[in-house]
């Protein structure tokens, strides 16, 4: 059962760090941002799994914040990015 | 003296080390202050997981890791955020007086 | 075994993206994958056992640093990088890769047997009435540690209002908190924020005695506020006032008031009257909260950028 | 009952990875950010939302399983928004084609 529960995952973690080097490798900074929120949810995955595969429930308090944190994260990133925009900081890069 | 048994602590730790290089790097050849803070984080996320194996090695007494090193780490994060802000407003200000903006007015 | 590949597969991933941070064409591409570097070190820091750290890095390093420097990665304009010489390029990586040889070396081969102060903290655990031996040496063993950590984040936001225009003192923080226009940020914000106050308080709470704490709590309840700012929820505080100044001194006032009593009552600074223990470190803890809140809030706000 | 139970958190999470790596196959396989974006969203929250499904029956409390949902209603809305907000940024950046163009 634990062990299963890992292997998910471990599968879960791989579709991340694929999808991770995808979003990461841009061309554009929006391409770039959704980094934050693929890696926040499957972080969550990965976590709440540990935490019924450990039958550790401070792992869902660790899910917990890193959910509320991660989304945190993603707004401001958002919103950083607009401003750029706006301000003329679109240096064609 | 024996070699580490290969676990997760180990694994870590051979992590925090190489995260600690990468970080020396950046912060000694990257241009541009905030890449070199970035760098400098990086560097500081490693020593942290260093004193996280640490922590990790001494468990004992029913405890799963040795809580003083834990406890030197959250108050080490907390220090490298602080030092960060104070960091990062400087070289916002710093920008400003660079930039050629007479009409900003102020000090 | 199984685990042994989860946690090859993060410290891998880990690496990766501090490598990609390290090599990225521009301010902005590297402040995300900082970001996402804090999110995987808090998977690292959950398989080393170390909930309360994972905890703290997932609120502080990824959250928080990763706003304040997104701040800075919208303002600054990026500094024409100076292209390192093949040479210095050789050398610092020769030398870099020595350190990080040096540090495996010694995690290769550990003292024996691992040095480690649990036994003490268990031994001596009780007499706090707490229940989770971080939150207990925080508050015990390296209490006076804890009150100067306070201080530091009050100093780094004296600094951090320093820094802003002599014309501005006194006034509101800016640039972290200007409502952005429209869209799903004011209904995202009126529904989240309550439930993450929710969530910052029961993280403090539950820190007496299971991971958790004021400063991973204290973060949570910061990026609240930040975030209502930013959906304009909430207009960020005149830093000149009264209110606001003593919600900010409080935390560390009942701490040193709490600390100073402790010398007749205890026989020493800081120290705490035998049964009185927990109530007294919930009440520093309480406070605390409050003051650490605002101060990480104002922090990440920024400068003063309005004239009072 | 249980071997039912069983069964039942076992599809789920499988059925959860599926769409992590499917959203996979979409984020490397389309064409630009709007509809990489779509690949994203649904396949993320429908993953965690699948797996937190498949875990319940395991939580242990009744605690656990009110934070396991709890912790997926707040990525769920926070995908929501934050594809909100991505979306229009790239339709401020190519107004004309709402950043459907190939680039």
């Amino acid at each position: 059962m634990a062990d299963a529960l890992t292997l998910a995952a471990i599968a879960v973690l791989a579709a991340v760090a694929l999808g991770l080097v995808r979003v990461l490798r841009g061309p554009s900074r929006l391409d770039r941002m959704m980094a934050v929120q693929l890696l926040g949810s499957g972080g969550v995955a990965v976590l709440a799994l540990l935490a019924v595969a450990n039958g550790t429930e401070a792992i869902l308090d660790v899910a917990l914040t890193l959910a509320l944190l991660a989304a945190f994260a993603s707004v401001a990133l958002a919103r950083a990015l607009g401003e750029i925009r706006k301000d003329g900081g679109e240096t064609g890069r | 003296m024996s070699l580490a048994p290969l676990d997760a602590a180990t694994l870590y730790g051979l992590m925090g080390a190489i995260l600690v290089g990468l970080g020396l790097y950046g912060v000694v050849l990257l241009g541009g202050f905030l890449r070199r803070l970035l760098a400098f984080n990086l560097l500081g996320g490693g020593v942290f997981i260093l004193f996280g194996v640490v922590a990790r090695r001494g468990a004992g007494a029913g405890f799963g890791g040795d809580p003083v090193p834990q406890a030197l780490v959250i108050t080490g994060i907390v220090v490298a955020f602080c030092a960060t802000a104070l960091a990062i407003t400087l070289i916002e200000r710093l920008t400003e007086e660079d930039g050629d903006d007479p009409s900003g007015g102020g000090s | 075994m199984m685990g042994l590949v989860l946690d090859g597969g993060i410290a891998l991933l880990t690496i990766g993206i501090a490598a990609w941070t390290i090599r990225a064409g521009d301010d902005f591409a590297a402040v995300v994958g900082f970001v996402a570097y804090g999110l995987v070190l808090t998977l690292a820091w959950t398989r080393l056992g170390a909930y309360d750290v994972a905890l703290t890095e997932a609120a502080i390093g990824g959250g928080a640093t990763g706003v304040i420097l997104m701040r800075a990665g919208a303002r600054v304009k990026p500094a024409p990088a100076a292209r390192a010489s093949r040479r210095a390029r050789i050398i610092v990586g020769a030398l870099s890769a020595a350190v990080a040889a040096g540090l495996s070396a010694i995690v290769l081969l550990p003292p024996q047997p691992a040095p480690s102060l649990a036994l003490e903290v268990r031994e001596h655990l009780a007499s706090t009435g707490l229940g989770n031996p971080i939150g207990g040496v925080l508050m015990a063993y390296r209490a006076a540690d804890t009150f100067l950590e306070t201080v530091v984040v009050l100093l780094a936001l004296f600094g951090v209002w320093s820094l802003g225009r002599d014309a501005h003192w006194g006034g509101r923080p800016g640039p972290a908190l200007r409502p952005a226009e429209g869209g799903a940020l004011p209904l995202f914000a009126r529904v989240l924020v309550p439930a993450g106050i929710v969530i910052g308080i029961y993280i403090v709470w539950v820190g007496a005695d299971a991971p958790g704490g004021k400063f991973q709590g204290a973060t949570l309840l910061a990026a609240m506020a930040i975030l209502a700012g930013m959906a304009g929820l909430v207009q960020a505080p005149a830093t000149a006032g009264r209110r606001l100044r003593w919600l900010l001194a409080a935390g560390p006032i009942v701490f040193v008031g709490i600390g100073l009593a402790g010398i007749p009552l205890a026989g020493a600074f800081l120290a705490y009257p035998p049964g009185f223990e927990k109530p007294l470190i919930l009440v520093i803890e309480v406070a605390l909260t409050v003051s650490l809140a605002a101060m990480l809030a104002l922090i990440v706000a920024g400068p003063t950028e309005r004239a009072p | 009952m249980s071997v039912l139970l069983g069964l039942f958190s076992t599809v789920a999470i499988i059925a959860g990875i599926v769409f992590f790596v499917a959203g996979t196959v979409g984020l490397l396989r389309f064409p630009d950010a709007l509809t990489r974006l779509h690949a994203l969203t649904k396949a993320d929250n429908l993953g965690l939302g699948l797996i937190v499904l498949g875990l319940l029956p395991y939580a242990g409390s009744v605690g656990a399983a009110l934070k396991l949902v709890v912790i997926w209603a707040l990525v769920q809305f926070a995908g929501a928004t934050v594809a909100q907000m991505i979306g229009a940024l790239a339709v401020r950046e190519h107004p004309t084609s709402a950043g459907r163009q190939r680039r």
